[in-house]
């Protein structure tokens, strides 16, 4: 019988999200009331998903599932929207279009959270396009921002390409299984070993996903995204919504198409390599800290695909405590981005540029809170403890070892050495260069998400046990 | 009968085609119809394959696909629209304040 | 039109691809299609499924509406101030 | 909660309330108070440690990550006690001798005091996560220290000090995990205990492996003391970083690397495949470090980068004394790790002086400052007769020990590092006359003596290195039980 | 004995006037000189007592010790050899202290002066003291330590910084053999218990040592393909200690330099303290070196060669304290010799030696105060501007004419009239004679007996240059006042008499340095090790041996004064640029421009040089190329985002394309 409380948080959301809509359309300016709804929506989302943490059931027909994977991922992505709806409450503040804002934030949150849960190819491939089709929009929010138009259609442009590949994909597996069900196509999927379909069928599937995940070379659209983006949704986009790309993955590749895994093994290694490399390297030398951290972000995915290169209990663990971890940290250093980037408009209301890392220069002084957060933000990204950004390298790169894939591990700990770099820079200009302007204090809002996200990363930094256990009891539906 | 290599050959060359137009058009619009071009492969792929496989889910899937194109399709003329709006033309190929 | 050549062999080498790999697949498929239409409606069947199997994919298509519509109207729409 | 994690725990916090301090003088009395507590904790820990055991004692164990075998274990035996109270000896001292520090003082007292926590955490620390952690911790406040307060190329010493030495410890943490899983594989518990797995080590049956963890350890181990080829890092770090890092980092966070090689390395020595191999790779890295670090201290005009070098030469008497494996000279090396933290603290702070009061440290542009700063120069003269090992004073009691019964073992590597106590005297000897003795550069202007404060933290140190030369013995007691459990494994092991 | 429980207090006297003085001294009378004084006081007076009860009864020696850490102690032993040189080192010491309350009158760094030299003679008394080789060890190095800061004491002097630092390096090269002798010792003891050494039992105590003898000298090493005694090496280690220390050719080279020191500090150095410390620890190892092959011979030559060559540049100097610079380092030859000649007489040669050592710290003293003296009164120390200081300064005039002839060794033989320096350098001079009757060797005695010659010009030469004749510039001095011509006094009293008071007793005192309750070795038997044939019964040299130095010291007194007194010579051919024996003598054989400049600067300043280069741009240059290669890279590939979405589209394509291909292949190899 069907167990409908399992999909409370879903249902909640949606109400939230269409209440939010029409009532938007009903009050007149002031429509900062809707952040908070909104808000208060994502909290009880994500408090029944918690209370429902260890629930194990396949909904209607077999189209979703619910089991320890999905309310990891699920938290995960409510956290990040509840992180960007607070900061967004700033954000959005006298703007008269909140109400889609926000729609369009829980819709994409609805998108991801139905992935999250999907059983079936159908019911995957149309979350996915739910958490795309929303983000397109909210990436183009800034829409008298030539940058913010062009990251959407970027992001459009690719996206649909990605989308057409993954259908491509998803329709030769179809093709040779018969089934859309997950767990039908694992059943079935030995008629797709050996066979040259089978091949371009797992790499059409790792394009679509990895067009989420931001893997070179499916990662250009995301520098420029994440950089013309309205931060906030830069945030959604690099924290959520690439979390979105891993989750389908572990669900299609590692469930449905586990037999094939010496292929997608192969591939995710040389990806994860690839990715990993050229998104530090080339971090190194940005000048825009959002186009940083868009790189900092593909970097990341590059380690978090390490973990089905390697593809073992602990591996699987790492990589998804790096999700959360990652979902944490990055979120925290794009919302300091849109923190100083609000700072610098109140200074001048026509500053270029606001996400120079010029204007971060003696942030220690102007904003200590807000400096401090991005410093921890950044050495969690480093991987220096006692972060959660090192407990999930910890257990995602040890993983590597354990399999014996030394030189993967060797490859990410350069990497992760040279990240400290750019990452090291940012805390230089904000910590060690004079300070041009006075005192600004953080919007509550702002300070609150950061707040919020702050405890996130040292939580799990320095208590890391439940998440680690909680990361290897999801591990173990992938097992 | 028809064998389905032949389907899937058709489909083949059209998704190819949608894929050289998504790398060569610079008018937005193009680009939209290459992408659509890709989806309706994909369709012809599902429809396909349900057909030969006894099996009806491919061809609801490719109902749901269709329903998706279409919303795809609404956001990217929103999109073009704006920069329209903004630039009074559509070559993507110019638009590129974010690069490097 | 440099370019445009790159476009073209990268084109051709994923068609190649691809097309080398539907040829060269073994598709196992039913001995034979239905041949009379009027035999069984697929129609009703898909309407079935629609509402059966993918019930959940069918709400959260309406959904996915729903939001290309706000998100288009966002963007498309002039504002009025301007 | 006893007392290991206290001496931890109390200068966390005190960092922390530090850094909230609005005043210079909240800021430093805070400061040396929460820095002074673990110098209580360490007292007390010495009256109550029983030399006589090489096990652990003030062991304390909390759960932390069991599923993954990460627990908090913390405590100290013979080689981490006295390395405990060095560190709780040289902060207090080096916030006495910054009294006068106007820069952003909370931020310069916390950090100074964040980095004992760390260094406390690294000695104390029985589980390689945690002792990972603290290792990882003490690189931010150095970095810090050295990026705020530091020289003109502060920017490229403190890049190159943080991401050298992090890529050594990533490497290390390489090394952790391989035997991490190797002893997981090989018992079915995992378990980052570290005695357990230096216990365990030699139960693994692939040499190659243990070859291989073996050296990834050690390149963590050596990059951070450092030794000759990894130290370029260090001359570059000290001449940058203002004075409290600089001897923060030489008188503790260089210890870390002795540290690891004593707790880690050694142990584990007898077990690799060619443990001959590895002794003389340690040996030669000793001798090497020893000559080289003097012949190059010799070449520098810089005073503070001539200290960096001779640092370097003198902590390749550890790395020598170590791989010699008979117990008096391990102790002796253990002991160098100790009177060499004392030491440099002494020739540091002296250097900070001479920067701070002379303007400049280019031993040419100085010259007959000693008739200025008659105390500067007492403490200085002092601080380089204990450098250069003059017997009564604690670095001699160790390069004594050390030469004498490494050359039991390897005698054409301890001849040749006796060349270097030449070329040692040599560049001591050779700066003091042409900086402080002579006459007077009139270019100079105005000198003054060392302050009161500067004065009260640099005599203790002399009184702390003249004490422990003399009466070395309740600090080598404590070491010489560990020093001889670790040397009976080589006869465990059969070689 | 009560007396021989203060045992302790003798260097620790001394030690604690040190931090009194150095600390409090500013506010007391004359810089705490008093302090200083008092302390050496009390150790010359306790180590008197010390010695009598000792005289009366040889065998029970005093020894001391206690742990101190691992397997080391701290000991103190008096026996015969320490005890001459503890009363010898107190009594000189304090000597010179109270001279210096005048002497140094004038200086404001008085405290630290005397606290220095309060902490040189403990130093000193520590050295003589130890009872064990590593507490030796520690002391020597203390009395080098303060060595440094005296002769640097005036440090704003360029000159005197340089010395300071010359002294302590150039001792450091031989104190660094003497740590490798030490610790090959302990080596080899170790591998005589095998690695178990005993419980409860320091080694490196001088008893433990020498029981281990007869295994040390069966052990051999191979050096260079020859096979050495184990013995021989660690020996001629110890000797390499005392080259430097006690300024032996060829690391000699400080001692000339350290008059930059004031100069009470040159008589402490010179006399009482830090040059006999080599001489001494060589006699107190001497059990070692007898058994030994080949360590004595190495000794006298280097001992003998040192006299003769010292010597010859004793004759060409013009400053006054340069000359007697070039005397010690002569005489302290003379004792090496007399040390190395225990390859015929056995442990008499340490008598020789030891009571030559005693005989000179009283005139060696003696000579560098009236110098001293003269200094203080003329202001110069350039001879060539004095003459006639004789007239103003009577009694230092007199106290000199004193010294110089103990110097030169002048006396009667076959009788008990003579200066203290007629017995012990004859003496010295007669087992040369010995040695090469009993060999065939005769280079040793010719040596002692050039040297004799040429130590009896320079001196004179001096005495005639400075206080014969009349001033060549205005100095217009006066004699010194009471606390320096006081000790002057005293000293001459000793150099004239101390010799022929104690000779015979003295010999046989020291006799049984290495036979008492403490150590008992048989030397007699340790020389058969050492392949020495000692000679016995030998006194019955002939007459003119007998007669010889005192035939060349009047002769080079006569040469004296036919020179510089009634200057029948024109000194001006010979004192020209143009002579080049005189060049090679008056720069000191080029040995500072040779030793200094070319071991020193251009080898090890050049390598190290070298290695700077080496730091700075390999391996530097290594790493600083890896991190700015990766940034090109990284602003290279940056390019590859061009911005046109179209362009995306074409990676996002081929990489689909060529991650296929790859993995076909790569599969397909797998397979």
């Amino acid at each position: 019988m069907t167990n409908y409380m399992l999909l409370a948080p879903e249902l909640i959301l949606t109400l939230v999200a269409l209440t939010t809509m029409m009532v938007g359309l009903f009050i007149g300016k002031n429509k900062t009331i809707l952040g908070y709804f909104a808000s208060i929506g994502l909290v009880a989302a994500l408090s029944l998903t918690v209370s429902s943490l260890n629930a194990n059931e396949t909904l209607f027909y077999g189209t979703l599932t619910i089991d320890a994977l999905s309310q990891f991922f699920k938290i995960v992505f409510i956290s990040v929207s509840l992180l960007v709806t607070i900061a967004s409450i700033k954000y959005t503040e006298n703007d008269q279009n909140a109400d889609s804002f926000f729609t369009l934030l829980l819709f994409s949150t609805i998108g991801m959270m139905v992935v999250a849960s999907a059983n079936d190819l159908v019911t995957l491939f149309v979350g996915f396009e739910l958490a795309s089709l929303s983000t397109y929009a909210l990436a183009g929010f800034d829409k008298k921002d030539p940058k913010s138009i062009e990251a959407a259609m970027k992001y459009f442009i690719i996206g649909s390409l990605s989308s057409a590949l993954m259908l491509f994909g998803i329709s030769f597996v179809y093709g040779m299984t018969g089934t859309t069900s997950i767990p039908g196509i694992a059943e079935n999927a030995g008629a797709l070993v050996g066979s040259p379909v089978g091949l371009i069928a797992v790499v059409m599937l790792i394009a679509g996903f990895g067009f989420k995940m931001a893997l070179v070379p499916f990662h250009m659209w995301a520098p420029d995204t994440y950089q013309g983006a309205p931060t906030v949704v830069s945030a959604l986009l690099a924290a959520g919504s690439k979390k979105m790309g891993f989750v389908a993955a572990f669900r299609v590749f590692v469930v449905a198409l586990a037999v094939l895994s010496p292929t997608w093994q192969t591939a995710f290694a040389i990806l994860a390599v690839i990715t990993m490399t050229l998104g530090n390297v080339v971090a190194i030398s940005q000048t825009s800290v959002k186009r940083m951290l868009a790189y900092s972000s593909v970097a990341q995915a590059g380690y978090i695909a390490m973990a089905f290169a390697v593809m073992t209990p602990m591996a699987f663990a790492g990589g998804i405590l790096y999700t959360l971890s990652h979902a944490f940290m990055k979120t925290g250093a794009f919302l300091v981005v849109a923190v100083v980037g609000y700072m610098v408009l109140s200074d001048n209301k026509n500053a270029k540029d606001i996400d120079h890392i010029d204007n971060f220069k003696g942030l220690s002084k102007r904003m200590p809170f807000t400096a401090f957060a991005m410093m921890v933000f950044v050495f969690a990204l480093s991987g220096i403890p006692p972060t959660a950004g090192y407990i999930s390298k910890f257990v995602l790169f040890s993983s590597t070892i354990e399999a014996g894939l030394v030189w993967l591990a060797v490859i990410a700990i350069l990497n992760s050495a040279i990240s400290l770099y750019y990452y090291a820079r940012v805390v230089k200009y904000m910590y060690f260069l004079p300070a041009i302007g006075g005192k600004v204090s953080e919007p509550a809002p702002y300070a609150i998400a950061l707040i919020l996200a702050l405890a996130g990363v040292l939580v799990i930094g320095i208590w890391p046990e439940p998440f680690v256990y909680w990361a290897m009891e999801a591990a173990k539906v992938l097992i | 009968m028809i064998p389905l290599t032949y389907y899937l050959i058709l489909s083949s060359i059209v998704f190819t085609i949608g894929l050289y137009g998504i790398m060569s058009q610079r008018n937005g619009v193009r680009l939209l119809m290459s992408v659509e071009l890709m989806l309706n492969s994909a369709n012809i792929n599902l429809v396909a394959f349900s057909s030969y496989n006894d099996d009806m889910s491919g061809q609801v899937f490719t109902l749901f696909s269709i329903a998706l194109a279409a919303a795809e399709a609404v956001i990217g003329f929103a999109i073009l629209l704006s920069i329209f709006r903004m630039r009074n033309m559509i070559n993507i190929d110019d638009i590129n304040i974010l690069r490097w | 039109m440099l370019s445009k050549a790159i476009n073209g062999v990268v084109a051709l080498l994923f068609f190649a691809v691809v097309v080398l790999a539907v040829v060269g697949t073994t598709w196992t498929t039913v001995d034979e299609l239905p041949q009379n239409a009027a035999d069984q409606s697929n129609i009703e069947a898909i309407g079935v499924q629609i509402f059966t199997q993918f019930v959940i994919p069918f709400e959260v298509l309406s959904l996915v509406l729903l939001g290309a519509l706000i998100g288009a109207v966002y963007i498309a729409k002039s504002e009025v101030e301007k | 909660m006893n007392i290991v994690s206290l001496i931890i725990l109390v200068p966390l916090i005190g960092a922390v309330l530090t850094l909230l301090t609005k005043t210079k003088e909240q800021a430093r009395v805070i400061a040396l108070v929460s820095s002074l507590a673990p110098l209580v904790g360490a007292l007390y820990m010495i009256m109550q440690f029983d030399s006589l055991t090489p096990s652990m004692q003030f062991v304390e164990s909390y759960n932390w990550v069991p599923s993954l075998g990460i627990y908090y274990t913390v405590g100290v035996d013979g080689i981490a006690m006295p390395l405990v109270l060095l560190a709780a000896i040289v902060v207090p001292l080096t916030i006495i001798y910054s009294w006068g520090e106007d820069k952003q003082p909370n931020q310069f007292f916390g950090l100074i005091v964040a980095l004992q926590a760390g260094v406390m955490g690294v000695f104390t620390s029985l589980d390689f996560f945690l002792f990972y952690i603290f290792w990882e911790l003490t690189l931010i406040p150095m970095y810090f220290l050295i990026s705020i307060w530091g020289g003109p190329r502060k920017d490229y010493a403190a890049i190159k000090f943080f991401i050298y030495t992090h890529v050594a410890s990533l490497v290390m943490l390489l090394g952790i995990f391989a035997i991490y899983f190797a002893v997981w594989a090989q018992t079915g518990t995992p378990s980052f205990n570290i005695p357990y797995l230096l216990e365990q080590f030699q139960l693994l049956e692939s040499s190659l492996l243990r070859d291989s963890i073996f050296l990834a350890l050690l390149f963590g181990f050596i990059v951070k003391m450092p030794a000759v080829p990894f130290h370029t890092w260090l001359p570059d770090a000290h001449v940058e970083a203002p004075t409290a890092g600089s001897v923060l980092l030489a008188a503790v966070l260089l210890k870390m690397g002795g540290y690891g090689l004593f707790r880690v390395m050694l142990p584990l020595l007898p077990f690799t495949g060619s443990p001959n191999l590895m002794i003389t790779i340690l040996g030669f890295i000793g001798v090497l470090s020893i000559l080289y670090g003097a012949m190059l201290a010799l070449a520098q005009t810089d005073l503070k980068k001539m200290v960096a070098y001779s640092s370097i030469s003198h902590m390749g008497y550890v790395t020598l004394g170590a791989a010699a494996l008979v117990p008096l000279s391990v102790s002796g090396a253990m002991f160098q790790q100790f009177s060499h933290g004392l030491i440099t603290c002494l020739l540091f702070m002296s250097c900070g002086a001479i920067q701070h009061i002379a303007g400049t440290r280019i031993i040419a542009d100085l010259g007959g400052i000693g008739s200025k700063m008659p105390k500067l120069t007492v403490l200085m003269l002092f601080g380089f007769m204990a450098s250069l090992g003059l017997p009564g004073l604690s670095g001699f009691v160790a390069e004594f020990m050390i030469l004498t019964f490494a050359y039991l073992t390897l005698p054409t590597y301890v001849l040749l590092a006796l060349l270097g106590i030449v070329v040692t005297a040599g560049y001591h000897l050779w700066a003091m006359q042409r900086a402080v003795f002579g006459s007077l550069n009139e270019k100079l202007g105005n000198l003054h003596d060392i302050t009161n404060y500067e004065t009260l933290s640099m005599a203790i140190l002399a009184l702390l290195v003249l004490y422990f030369g003399l009466n070395p013995a309740p600090i080598l007691g404590m070491m010489t039980t560990n020093a001889e459990q670790i040397v009976s494994l080589m006869a465990i092991a059969g070689v | 004995m009560a007396v021989d429980d203060l045992a302790f207090l003798i260097p620790l006297l001394p030690a604690l006037a040190f931090v009194i003085t150095f600390f409090f001294g500013k506010k007391m009378y004359s810089g705490g000189a008093l302090i200083p004084i008092g302390a050496i006081a009390l150790s010359c007076i306790i180590s008197v007592l010390i010695t009598i009860n000792l005289l009366n009864n040889p065998e029970e020696v005093v020894h001391q010790s206690f742990h101190w850490f691992a397997i080391l102690n701290l000991g103190i032993l008096i026996d015969p050899l320490a005890a001459v040189m503890l009363c010898m080192v107190t009594f000189v010491s304090l000597l010179i202290h109270i001279y210096a309350v005048g002497y140094m009158s004038h200086d404001p760094a008085k405290p630290r002066y005397f606290a220095e030299t309060a902490l040189f003679t403990a130093a000193m008394l520590g050295v003589v003291l130890s009872d064990n080789i590593l507490q030796l060890f520690i002391c020597w190095e203390l009395v080098g330590l303060c060595s440094f800061l005296l002769i640097g004491f005036w440090f704003h002097k360029p000159s005197a910084a340089a010395a300071a630092k010359k002294a302590f390096l150039t001792t450091r090269v031989g104190d660094v053999m003497f740590l490798t002798g030490i610790i090959i010792l302990f080596s080899s003891i170790s591998q005589i218990y095998s690695g178990n050494l005993p419980e409860g039992v320091y080694v490196l105590q001088f008893s433990e040592i020498f029981k281990l003898i007869p295994e040390l000298s069966a052990m051999h090493t191979t050096i260079l393909g020859t096979e050495v005694n184990q013995l021989t090496i660690i020996a001629l280690l110890f000797f390499g200690g005392a080259v430097g220390k006690s300024g032996q050719f060829p690391l000699h080279v400080w001692l000339p330099d350290a008059m930059e020191g004031p100069t009470t500090v040159s008589a402490l150095i010179h006399a009482a303290t830090m040059v006999t410390a080599g001489v001494y620890l060589v006699a107190r190892t001497f059990p070692m070196f007898i058994a030994a092959p080949d360590a004595l011979i190495v000794v006298a030559y280097v001992g003998g060669f040192t006299a003769l060559f010292a010597s010859t540049m004793g004759i060409v100097m013009n400053d006054i304290k340069r000359v007697l610079a070039f005397s010690t380092i002569s005489q302290l030859g003379y004792m090496m010799l007399g040390l190395g000649m225990g390859a015929v007489v056995g442990m008499e040669a340490v008598g020789v030696s030891m009571f030559h050592l005693i005989n000179h710290a009283f005139f060696k003293a003696l000579l560098f105060l009236c110098a001293g003296s003269v200094i203080h009164s003329v202001g110069t120390q350039d001879m060539r501007q004095m003459g006639g200081v004789g007239k103003v300064m009577p009694v230092t005039f007199i106290t000199m004419v004193i010294a110089s002839l103990a110097l030169a060794g002048f006396g009667i033989p076959g009788t008990q009239i003579g200066t203290s320096g007629f017995f012990s350098k004859d003496a010295i001079i007669e087992t040369t004679y010995l040695f090469a009757e009993h060999t065939g060797n005769y280079i040793p005695y010719l040596f002692g007996i050039i040297a004799a010659l040429l130590t009896s010009i320079y001196i004179f030469r001096l005495l005639f240059m400075t206080f014969t004749g009349k001033p060549r510039t205005d100095y217009g001095g006066h004699e010194s006042p009471g606390t320096m011509t006081g000790p002057l006094s005293i000293l001459a009293v000793f150099a004239l008499v101390f010799g022929a008071l104690t000779q015979t007793k003295f010999y046989h005192f020291l006799e049984g340095t290495f036979e008492n309750n403490f150590v008992h070795v048989n030397i007699e038997h340790l020389a058969e090790l050492g392949h020495y044939h000692l000679a016995h019964g030998h006194h019955g040299e002939p007459l003119l041996i007998l007669w010889m130095p005192i035939i060349v010291g009047v002769a080079g007194l006569l040469i004296s004064f036919f020179i510089y007194y009634l200057r029948v010579i024109d000194m001006s051919t010979i004192v020209s640029r143009r002579n080049p024996v005189y060049q090679i003598l008056y720069n000191r054989y080029y040995q500072y421009q040779i030793f200094i400049e070319v071991i020193a600067l251009e080898i090890t300043y050049g390598l190290s040089l070298v290695g700077e280069f080496i730091d700075r741009k390999i391996i530097d240059g290594i790493i600083d190329a890896i991190s700015d290669g990766t940034i090109a890279i990284g602003e290279s590939i940056r390019k590859v985002q061009t911005g046109v979405v179209q362009s995306y589209a074409t990676a996002v394509i081929a990489g689909v394309g060529l991650l296929i291909i790859l993995l076909k292949l790569i599969v397909e190899v797998q397979l």
